[in-house]
């Protein structure tokens, strides 16, 4: 029903921007070497992001870069992940759908253990529907929205257990 | 009427457009990045919807995620703002596919009039004049050359897709022409993906002068009067006042005539903004048409007593056109309040505002999005207040705004404010002699930009 | 021209008076007490002078005080603000034998125009239309009794000196008059040292409308047009609104022709209002002259394009009553915000003002003292600060108020704005069907006002 | 030249308002008696003034009012007393002058000790010259306005020490 040519916008999101799956620390690395150039080519002297739950200060010092992350406190939807879990964000705005037509099986329930690439479900933006795959294997602790309802972009969908797989 | 409308921007132009949907009893949706999470737009809409990660490229400037996020809010409309994709053909295509009310004229006009030469082509058929120059894209220096000794020397290249001064080059004689037309052509092909030129004459000691529109859509609506906006640095607009204090009575008449015509021409709808150059002899040539809300659109507002952001969301809603009385009334002066540093190259100076206190009292607008505690993320434009003043005379206006200027406090980042307090004050403007060459003449002879 | 003016006032007029210095290039000198040495009005101003305790009868109030403030700082001239001193014959005289300059009109007119009965003898004799009744002081409560058999019932009886309803007392028939006057003179006796009363018929279902003046000193000047103040609660105003919702076009001109002749009669110098009570037939009749700048002027200010703080200044300087074109645009609401408790009686409020956000963008003014951790003492007016909504029609007017007072945010004291903004919503307000009974009649429905 | 009968203004300060001689307890218990009254008015919970460097807080409670009175910081012209050492401070706006003419002595010098009632200065204010007296016995330990100025209520003028009587 849904062909891998439907996941453009997935795609195109993974590529660009992996620190949307959180507590990889890569993407964290990733994210600061980005906010590395923006300070180069802003001439800044000093640059604080807060985002995904994390706050990243640089400071510019005789041309040496101080590179800060600590975790911060947040209440928005991409929350720190769980004690013994991971969150899995939306990679987008659209409708979460659990299942790929209506009265058949969900894709995963709690205590599923899935595999990369494994679909765990489907979301919907301007009638195009794209299948959302696990980056991470791990067994799903928590099914955090309700079916057929909108998500909004880094809201947390799933909880995952990686050490589950 | 509309019901409710998502509102596809950030910054003061997003509340500015969310304070108008409640005015009219239009709910709101506001969009915002992960770094615009605690804006002051998030704050003040209905409701609010998390977009992207900070880069605007995957947030204020992706298509998908904000129909998809109108669709999920059961939105019936999506406003552009100013910037993003006010002028994307691409979103104004997709909302018509998805059933949304565009708040904006419709997707041809905005290809018409988003090619400068297809633009400059249409408004001389419906008889405005035009700076003399090439007709359309220049097959290359050659014919550069050509056209430029029949509208005599000195000529501008532009880049028939661009903007900002990129892909600009001013030639005095014949001998620039192949240079300055191949780096010319070379920087719009690296900025905007295409190479296209045209050419036009120069016009010298111009002012900027632009009309704001309101189209029914049917061919007809208002013209709401003038703008001068000549105080520019490196083609960004740091004031703009009206009426104009170049400007002659009679030029005035005839450059609305101008704009009655090309309401006629285009069927416009909504809100829109014609931009002229004018020569000291009060000659003026139509440069561009802005297919949406100018930043400065507060300046006609004041001055017209009309509100121009309603007005949009009713034209667009099928309301018709509100009703104007026709008058002007007094003076207005617009100031773009920046986190920029003046005593550094105008770099951009993001970061946390410790203290915001805007001036209040008589004929004092403002219109923000930061307060005590904002934050200004690194990742979109440096506006972050516009301070408006009203008064019945210029001078009047003038000293309200030095008034004004001189109570503003922000604290945690450096502004713009020290240079336009001095600007208020340096004589040349005071008298309203200024072209926009105001900034290059006079900014060296400026404290704060005596290090630019 | 005027050089350099004492203020002599706090609060937001003080504030607003600093403003109008400022924009013409006359330099302020700040009063205040030890209780308001942090205050806004202290720091805007050019200088400030420290000049008593906190009591506003061994500060404000202090003549000599005020009067050896300007001395000492060279100014050449005093504003009194509205309130305190403003219609204070001593603090006139006193700047006569110092040579300096009384930003008001004589004191011959403040006191024909302060004594209530002498007021109205000189507008009867002007050509004003005055209310039935006493003509002057009664002799006592048999001369009350025949004046009331005349004027009908019901009457009202009313303190010569008097004002803010004190000294008042509604009669409905002749076995009242006795005791209704007894207790009413007594209480006169003991607000204002002067147990005179005068009489007048009762007009029903009554509006309190007003006209505001610019008076030139010589008999001409100039009538901006009429408040509608009806919206009061204990005879204080809450809400003043321009145009009125209620007045004929033909009652405001012979209202306006009253002015002229008042202006004529009076020989009227600089800002003055004069106050009709209106019945529900468009009949109108002179109540009393404020022979000063009120708390409302914003609103004739915003509707007429007129700046009468910076005209007060003007006139008072010699430089004769700017021009006005003659026309109000618009539609204009003042809302008082006062540091009250609507919940809770209306008790005074005053305290550390933990957060204040006013609203901002189009049409609003605000007109305030008060900002983040400023403190509002408890000895002065409760009034904190006056919103002012400008839009081009009533139903565009009240929307956009709903919207800033949703907008306003102030923390650390309870404030009238709930009351406010449930008035806004409330029918017989949106219908501008209210007369100067309408909190009484209504009140009670208001949640905000149900406890009170 | 300045007879008893031109102080009619210093007299009506100093009946009505004896919180302007700093450092004196009975005043500030009066104060506190004023803003109990003003608390009770008012119906409030809870009052602070910060005034003559002494900020004083009162909370409503249960009809019992707690009563705090303390010294605060502060840069205003009626600053804290010095140390071995009391503030006398202008009632007025005015003019200071240290002598009754030109050309004549000052009233007093540092080092004079000075006697309750001797004149200490002239004030004037509206043209008139008001003798302003000692209230307290005591050395004068600084003069703290030059001669002939303008002096706002509640400046300090004299610094005096009232041990060295």
């Amino acid at each position: 029903l849904f062909g891998e040519d439907t996941l453009p916008l997935l795609e195109r999101l993974r590529g660009r921007h992996n620190a949307i799956t959180p507590g990889a620390t890569n993407e964290e690395d990733d994210r600061i070497r980005s906010l590395v150039e923006v300070l180069e080519e802003t001439g800044l002297g000093e640059l604080t992001v807060e985002e995904n739950g994390t706050r990243i200060t640089l400071r510019q010092q005789s041309q040496v870069q101080q590179v800060v992350a600590a975790p911060i406190a947040t209440d928005a939807p991409e929350a720190a992940a769980a004690p013994n879990g991971t969150q899995i964000t939306s990679p987008m705005v659209g409708t979460f759908y659990r299942c790929a037509a209506p009265g058949e099986p969900a894709f995963v329930e709690v205590g599923t253990t899935v595999a990369v690439g494994q679909v765990l479900c489907i979301l919907e933006a301007m009638k195009l529907f794209n299948e959302f795959k696990a980056e991470t294997a791990g067994t799903i602790k928590k099914i955090l929205v309700e079916d057929a309802s909108a998500v909004e972009y880094g809201q947390p969908l799933f909880e995952i257990d990686p050490s589950g797989a | 009427m509309l019901r409710r409308c998502l509102v596809a921007n950030r910054g003061e132009i997003a509340v500015r457009i969310i304070r108008a949907c409640r005015e009219l009893g239009i709910e709101s949706v506001a969009v915002y990045s992960t770094a615009d999470k605690d804006a002051m737009h998030v704050r003040l809409a209905d409701r609010a919807v998390q977009i992207g990660p900070p880069a605007a490229a995957d947030s204020y400037l992706r298509v998908d995620q904000l129909v998809s996020a109108a669709l999920t809010t059961d939105c019936d409309s999506i406003h552009p703002g100013y910037g993003f994709l006010a002028e994307s053909t691409e979103l104004v295509k997709a909302c018509a596919e998805h059933d949304l009310v565009w708040i904006g004229p419709s997707a041809e006009v905005i290809e018409t009039m988003g090619d400068k030469a297809v633009a400059k082509d249409t408004m001389r058929n419906a008889g405005l004049p035009l700076v003399p120059g090439s007709a359309g894209r220049l097959s290359g220096p050659e014919e550069a050359a050509i056209v430029a000794e029949e509208a005599g020397y000195p000529v501008l290249l532009k880049a028939a897709a661009g903007g900002g001064g990129k892909g600009m080059r001013l030639v005095h004689g014949p001998d620039e022409v192949r240079d300055g037309f191949l780096a010319a052509s070379t920087e719009a092909e690296a900025a905007f993906g295409d190479a296209g030129m045209y050419l036009e004459k120069a016009v010298i000691n111009a002012h900027h002068i632009e009309i704001q529109v309101m189209g029914d859509g049917e061919g007809g609506g208002l013209i709401l009067g003038e703008r001068e906006c000549s105080i520019q640095r490196r083609h960004q607009k740091l004031i703009e006042e009206s009426p104009s204090p170049f400007l002659a009575d009679a030029t005035l008449e005839t450059m609305k005539a101008a704009g009655v015509a090309a309401l006629k021409a285009l069927k416009y709808s909504g809100a829109g903004t014609i931009e002229f150059l004018v020569g000291e002899d009060q000659s003026f040539y139509f440069m561009e048409m802005n297919t949406r809300l100018q930043v400065e659109h507060p300046v006609t507002e004041q001055v017209a007593g009309y509100d121009l952001v309603q007005a949009q969301l009713l034209v667009a809603g099928g309301e018709g056109v509100p009703p104007w009385d026709g008058e002007t009334r007094g003076h207005v002066i617009e100031f773009r309040i920046n986190a920029e540093d003046p005593m550094h190259g105008f770099r951009p100076a993001p970061g946390r505002i410790e203290k915001f206190r805007p001036p209040l009292g008589p004929g004092i607008r403002i219109d923000t999005f930061v307060e005590d505690g904002a934050t200004v993320p690194p990742f979109y434009d440096s506006m972050i207040a516009k301070l408006i003043v009203t008064a019945p005379t210029r001078e009047a206006a003038l000293n309200r705004a030095a008034r004004a200027l001189d109570e503003f406090v922000i604290e945690g980042i450096p502004t713009t404010i020290p240079l336009l307090r001095e600007i208020v004050d340096e004589p040349t403007f005071r008298a309203g002699r200024y072209t926009t060459t105001y900034i290059d003449e006079v900014g060296p002879s400026l404290v704060t930009l005596g290090e630019a």
